[in-house]
């Protein structure tokens, strides 16, 4: 028994290294981080210059975008479909609410308290189902949402705890209060959502560079081959469900907050499954800024859309929706944003070459 | 900040936020309160699921609008057009309070009805309780809406408790006009907002009263098949039946309750929804909603009698625009625009405040905004209007008669019951 | 419980399960032939529910004789959707790894597409077309039974067998079996795929124009009508093998069955939550569904 | 004397009614390369794939360095020492060659900048330092091959199971392939092929063992063990003896 792994680290260390060692792939470039930082400032600065329209609709797009992140963490690294992760937001707007009303705690513990309990379902819910893949995982997940939508419209209270039905709940009015994080004004909540969004993309960014990223995308590739290097495709999964559950619910409960009502039909509804997960897709899922750039496009158009022809033609931004998504799925299967990071790589090039 | 927005301002600002972040959201403010025209905002469920309501909240309002301009304007500004803005909810109330945000913004608008949906309007309300802009609730019934102490927000028709008031209140007036009534009863309704919170309504005054409920039964909504309802029904054989469905699942009701000649004794009563819209008449077998009792939203013959020249009007110009007859929400949101017409004659203003006061003053007994069919319309501290009633209609001949009020009862509607069983229809 | 109405439940459950493993027909042969999820199949049913429609609205046609107008119309909707719009993705994907995901996206976004344009088109309100067959209500003891459920039902089964000899016995039946155990052998053995794949999407949308004008005659039709029909379709197939003929048939037959019975004990509310229960459990107990070969 | 790296112990497996595997015993000492060589059918990748943990024995014991690990799943067998390769390549398609040389890093290691400087190490090491940051979807079959066999090593195994070495090379290909593997082994690890090209077999495995109808039938150095009559029989029969004639 003289064997022992580490022996091989000396073996290792005896291969030829042929080439010298490059920098770190995937490393941001100087005028690649001074773009990140104005467009960083330029956020920051909106809300001196927009009006609370304006500011209220970037909510609703950096809400999207968010949710579409959170989704991401999980499903777009790991390429599965799922058509359930409203259900997570739905268990995170209802407990911010409810711990509110009913225990009186702050939504600043309930936002993160509401997280952690829509992880705690993701992991019910993904041990069985990460064992299916594809259309039959996507339809389980469906279903398993669908359930917990049916189930809270049509009960009124469970161990004395009022759900109230498909009525929804209210957080009560508290006025101007930080505690309460209730604001009379749009720009907390904007700082809110952008804060929310940053960490989002933080810790996706952080994931594409992380053991869990690469093993996610290992099992994207191919389930066998990851299994035999060394991965458990059902445990790594279930951790990535959790944490993109954990955002999910945050959302979930930053909705609550901001409009300050929570209904199963429209928080927990297949409705807000199929936007997030078109947002990725669209955007470019498995990156870290497909879902953003997908929220940003598809967010607005559906407000334009609105705005512009006052439901003249109902629903003709579904329509437009159907047929991005078609497009974007046979001639951008990676997401718009594969050609722009090609023109911007292109771009970028140039520059140097100057 | 609200109403004071120049159009420079808001071009400027807007230019600033879209060089900030490289995005266009909807249109831009169509500029301060032009002295000629006064933008009126609604919020309606103008897609979705809710979609055919909307269009005839909409189609009511329009006309409405078009009877107001055509007729002056508002003379005591110099006669100012109305302009109307809608803005579509999609039912859903994350939108219904992005698009509240636009029209108040963007559009200036003076004042906004809507939403019909509750869990738009409730958020909504809340909205324009804030911007100080004063917003005449249409259609949703939850009762909180007018319950929350709010300065702004009024309320033209029921609360939902009204509605199932009102439909025992007319079995117990059959009850002590004939003698003779049911003692138990069964509820049937979809399994979403209105459905259920209609059923705890019923249920509690159900048993006040002294009814027995048989059957306490919700269904999802946009079902394909009841059979096993049915059978559930036939089997608690209720004296009479409280239906709450929205028009799919309800023609679907109808035309399998009579297919099975499912006898209800003392008949089926529908709280309005899918048995208030004129596009259920028009899909429905008249045999299979005959002795149907509907809660009304309005006066369903209101043209009896000697009707105002507008009420002749707006039932042609529906009529040609959507293809069927008037609709309990057209009827609403044309009622919501001559009460907003009244608080303008009276405010001599588009500015808010002043336009808020002057609709909390409302006192109407007379004119087209009566059309509803309330006799009065004056809102409380809440801004609920108190008057606010609907009216129980018996599907008579083909025709839907009132029969509660007694009062709005015309001479020759004679209520059938008990009414005929299957067997002993012609 | 009544034994009388618990047997009547049975057959209403009967009956309308046949109508579901009917409608669910065409989703199980499309995803066993070409692994294909439709996520439009409600929404080609809704196609074919207006058509019916129109057809009498406009032409004074009955539902039950529109069925010359709606079947060969769905199979062109279904040979379009396919030839247009899956077929680039097959194409591409022959030479990459199958995503059976994209096509589900692609369906979806058929889905969209086709809904909302009905949304626009015919508008929101409820319609309804009725037979001027007067069918008197089969009477079973004291309940009635409906004669367009009977037929709808009877259909159902008539399709099943009569699927399953065409694609035993011709030779584009044998020609799909072949494609659907393999695709590159097919195409190896001289078998025109793409043909194949857009008969098979034909085949699977003609069979919803049949029920499509048989459901006309008791089923409201609006634009979302498909929903119902397209979510309880996939449990359907899911419960009775993927890519099963019989199984679509007895999958809804249980399904039927089960809900009709769970609806005497509990709310529809409940038994809708308890059969997108039963889907999840057969889906993680036995994937291959109650037909399927395990 | 040392116990074997690998002691497979009377394993067995069956599919329904089929026996694929039966009462399979043998050994495998450190440093060795040894060939598993046998007919189509008779066994060999349900054998191997038992060892790698993709099926599960219905009886026997595998012992790797003493530990029985007959009952582990992949990512144990993986951890506990054990790479393997893949008959028809499985690379990660849409990542590049080094990215997926790293991922077996990670079993070992949570240093993302050692285990990304190991992986191009490796990629250096199998002649494809040019391509390390190329997407696996461009790549030839046969350095999807080559990769597959540095992703493995990236586990940094102690014992490599190889399913083919040489399938759908050409013969310049299979020696460049050859030479690999005997560097890899000349690096201390045993390695374990499951192969049908004879000439691979003769060139790189001191030692055969050859399967038949899920039983072993032979086990030797590759000349003797070619030249018995029931090796023949069973499985070079026709084949062979129609090459020779």
């Amino acid at each position: 028994m003289t064997a022992h792994p580490n022996r091989l680290h000396e073996s290792a260390a005896r291969l030829p290294a042929g080439r010298p060692r490059r920098a770190a792939a995937g490393g941001v470039s100087p005028a690649g981080l001074l773009a990140l930082a104005l467009i960083g400032l330029a956020a920051l600065a909106l809300p001196l210059v927009a009006d609370s329209y304006l500011l209220h609709s970037c909510i609703v797009v950096l809400f999207f975008a968010y949710m579409a992140t959170a989704w991401n963490f999980v499903c777009g690294y790991v390429g599965q479909l799922s058509i359930g992760h409203a259900m997570f937001a739905g268990v995170g707007g209802y407990a911010t609410v409810l711990l509110f009303t009913g225990l009186g705690l702050s939504p600043w513990l309930g936002l993160p308290v509401g997280g952690l309990l829509a992880a705690a379902l993701s992991v019910v819910v993904g041990y069985p189902t990460f064992r299916l893949r594809g259309p039959y995982f996507a339809l389980t997940t469906i279903a398993f949402a669908e359930m917990i939508r049916i189930w809270v419209e049509n009960t009124e209270s469970v161990l004395g705890i009022p759900v109230n039905g498909a009525a929804g709940l209210t957080v009560p009015l508290a006025g101007e209060s930080l505690a309460a994080l209730q604001f009379n004004g749009k720009a907390p909540y904007y700082y809110l959502i952008v804060a929310l969004l940053a960490g989002a993309l933080a810790a996706t960014w952080a994931l594409e560079r992380s053991k869990l990223g690469f093993y996610l995308k290992a099992i994207r590739g191919d389930r066998d081959a990851a299994e035999s290097l060394g991965i458990s495709p059902a445990r790594y999964q279930l951790v990535a469900l959790a944490i993109s559950a954990f955002m999910t619910g945050i959302g979930g409960g930053f909705y609550a907050q901001f409009f300050r009502y929570v209904n199963a039909e429209r928080l927990i509804g297949v409705d807000l499954s199929i936007d997030m997960a078109l947002m990725s897709i669209i955007g470019g899922q498995g990156t870290v800024f497909g879902p953003l750039l997908g929220a940003v496009l598809l967010a607005p158009l559906a407000e334009i859309t609105r705005g512009t022809l006052g439901g003249s033609f109902l629903g003709l931004h579904l329509v437009v929706y159907g047929i991005i998504l078609m497009l974007a799925v046979l001639y951008l299967p990676k997401g718009l944003i594969a050609p722009l990071r090609a023109v911007l790589a292109r771009l970028a090039r140039r520059g140097g070459a100057r | 900040m609200t109403t004071t927005l120049s159009r420079r301002a808001v071009l400027v600002r807007g230019a600033l936020a879209l060089s900030a972040t490289a995005f266009a959201t909807g249109g831009f403010a169509t500029g301060a309160l032009a002295q000629a025209e006064i933008p009126v905002g609604w919020v309606l469920p103008l897609s979705g699921g809710s979609a055919a309501i909307g269009q005839q909240a909409r189609t009511g309002v329009q006309i409405a609008v078009d009877q107001i301009n055509a007729a002056g304007g508002i003379k005591a500004m110099g006669g100012a057009k109305l302009k109307l803005v809608f803005a579509d909810s999609q039912s859903k109330p994350d939108i219904g309070s992005s698009e509240t945000e636009r029209l108040i913004q963007r559009e200036n608008v003076a004042v906004i009805g809507g939403a019909f949906n509750s869990a738009v309007t409730f958020p909504a309300t809340e909205l324009a309780e804030r911007y100080k802009t004063p917003w005449i609730v249409m259609g949703a019934v939850k009762d909180e809406i007018t319950e929350r102490n709010f300065k702004y927000v009024f309320r033209i028709n029921n609360k939902a408790t009204y509605d199932a008031r009102e439909q025992l209140d007319a079995i117990d007036m059959l009850k002590t006009e004939t003698g003779q009534g049911p003692k138990t009863l069964a509820i049937f309704y979809e399994g979403s907002d209105w459905g259920r919170s209609h059923a705890a309504n019923v249920r509690k005054l159900a048993k006040e009263r002294g009814y027995t409920l048989v059957l306490d039964e919700a269904a999802p909504p946009n079902q394909v098949d009841f059979s096993a309802q049915l059978l559930k029904i036939r089997a608690a054989r209720p004296d009479a039946l409280i239906a709450a469905f929205y028009t799919p699942d309800h023609l679907l009701l109808s035309r399998q309750l009579f297919e099975q000649q499912l006898n209800l004794p003392f008949g089926l009563h529908s709280v309005g929804g899918g048995t208030e819209d004129p596009s259920f008449y028009k899909a429905v077998s008249p045999k299979a909603v005959a002795y149907y009792f509907v809660q009304e939203d309005r006066q369903v013959d209101a043209l009896q009698g000697e009707p105002l020249p507008e009420f002749v009007d707006v039932e042609k110009r529906f009529r040609d625009t959507l293809g069927y007859g008037m609709s309990a929400y057209g009827a609403q949101g044309f009622s919501v625009m001559y009460v907003i017409r009244d608080a303008l004659e009276r405010a001599r203003s588009a500015d808010r405040q002043a336009l808020r006061d002057a609709i909390a003053a409302t006192d109407l007994t007379s004119g087209p905004a009566m059309y509803v069919g309330y006799q009065r319309i004056k809102f409380d501290e809440q801004g609920q209007n108190t008057f606010a009633h609907g009216a129980i209609s018996q599907n008579l001949n083909g025709q839907r008669r009132t029969v509660w009020p007694a009062a709005s009862r015309a001479p020759d509607t004679k209520p059938a019951w008990p009414v005929p069983a299957f067997g002993a229809r012609s | 419980m009544d034994p009388l109405i618990l047997s009547f439940a049975l057959v209403n459950g009967l009956l309308i399960g046949g109508v579901y493993g009917g409608v669910a027909l065409g989703l199980s042969l499309i995803f066993g032939v070409m692994r294909v999820v439709n996520f439009a199949h409600g929404s080609l049913l809704m196609l074919a529910l207006y058509a019916a429609f129109w057809l009498q609205a406009l032409a004074g046609i009955d539902p039950y004789a529109s069925v010359v107008v709606t079947v060969p119309l769905l199979f062109a909707v279904g040979f379009l959707i396919q030839s247009v719009v899956i077929a680039p993705l097959i194409r591409r994907e022959s030479a990459l790894v199958v995503e059976p995901l994209s096509a589900l996206l692609l369906t979806a976004g058929v889905y969209l597409v086709i809904d909302n344009l009905a949304l626009m088109a015919f508008g929101p309100d409820v319609r309804s077309a009725s037979s001027g067959l007067a069918l008197a209500p089969l009477m079973l003891g004291p309940i009635p039974v409906n004669m367009q459920r009977l037929i709808a039902f009877l259909a159902a089964i008539l399709a099943a067998v009569s699927l399953s000899l065409w694609l035993r016995s011709t030779r584009m039946g044998r020609a799909i079996r072949a494609t659907a155990q393999n695709r590159d052998a097919a195409a190896l053995s001289g078998i025109d795929v793409p043909l194949v794949y857009a008969v098979t999407f034909g085949i699977g949308a003609a069979l919803l124009g049949l029920f499509g004008s048989l459901l006309a005659t008791f089923i409201p039709i609006t634009p979302q009508v498909g929903l119902s029909f397209g979510i309880r379709s996939f449990i359907v197939v899911v419960l009775g093998g993927i890519g099963s003929i019989p199984g679509s048939i007895v999958g809804g037959l249980v399904i039927g069955v089960f809900e009709a019975l769970a609806s005497q004990f509990v709310p529809a509310t409940s038994a809708a939550i308890l059969s997108l229960g039963l889907f999840v459990l057969i889906l993680l107990v036995r994937p291959s569904g109650l037909m399927g070969r395990a | 004397m040392n116990a074997p790296l690998l002691d497979v112990r009377g394993i067995g497996k069956r599919f329904g009614g089929v026996h694929a595997v039966r009462d399979l015993s043998f050994r495998l000492e450190q440093g060795e390369i040894l060939a598993l060589l046998g007919p189509n059918g008779a066994g060999k990748t349900t054998a191997f794939n038992m060892i790698a943990g993709f099926f599960r024995p219905d009886g026997g014991e595998i012992l790797f360095r003493g530990r029985d690990i007959a009952r582990l799943r992949p990512w144990d067998i993986c951890k506990a020492g054990i790479a393997r390769t893949f008959q028809l390549s499985k690379p990660f398609a849409d990542l590049t060659v080094v990215e997926n040389l790293m991922v077996g890093g990670f079993a070992r290691s949570s240093d993302t900048a050692a285990i990304r400087e190991r992986a191009e190490e490796i990629a250096d090491f199998l002649g494809m330092g040019r391509q390390a940051d190329t997407e696996v979807q461009h790549l030839t079959a046969f350095d999807r091959r080559k990769l597959e066999l540095g992703r493995a090593l990236s586990t940094r195994p102690v014992l490599l199971l190889m399913d083919e070495v040489v399938a759908g090379a050409t013969p310049a290909e299979g020696q460049e392939m050859v030479a690999l593997v005997r560097r890899i082994r000349d690096r201390g690890i045993t390695i374990l092929i499951v192969e049908h090209v004879m000439k691979v077999v003769m060139a790189l495995s001191e030692r055969v063992i050859v399967m038949e109808s899920g039983r072993l039938i032979a086990d030797g150095a590759p000349k003797d063990v070619v030249s018995r009559p029931e090796v023949l029989k069973a499985y070079f029969g026709e084949q062979y003896a129609a090459a020779r004639a």
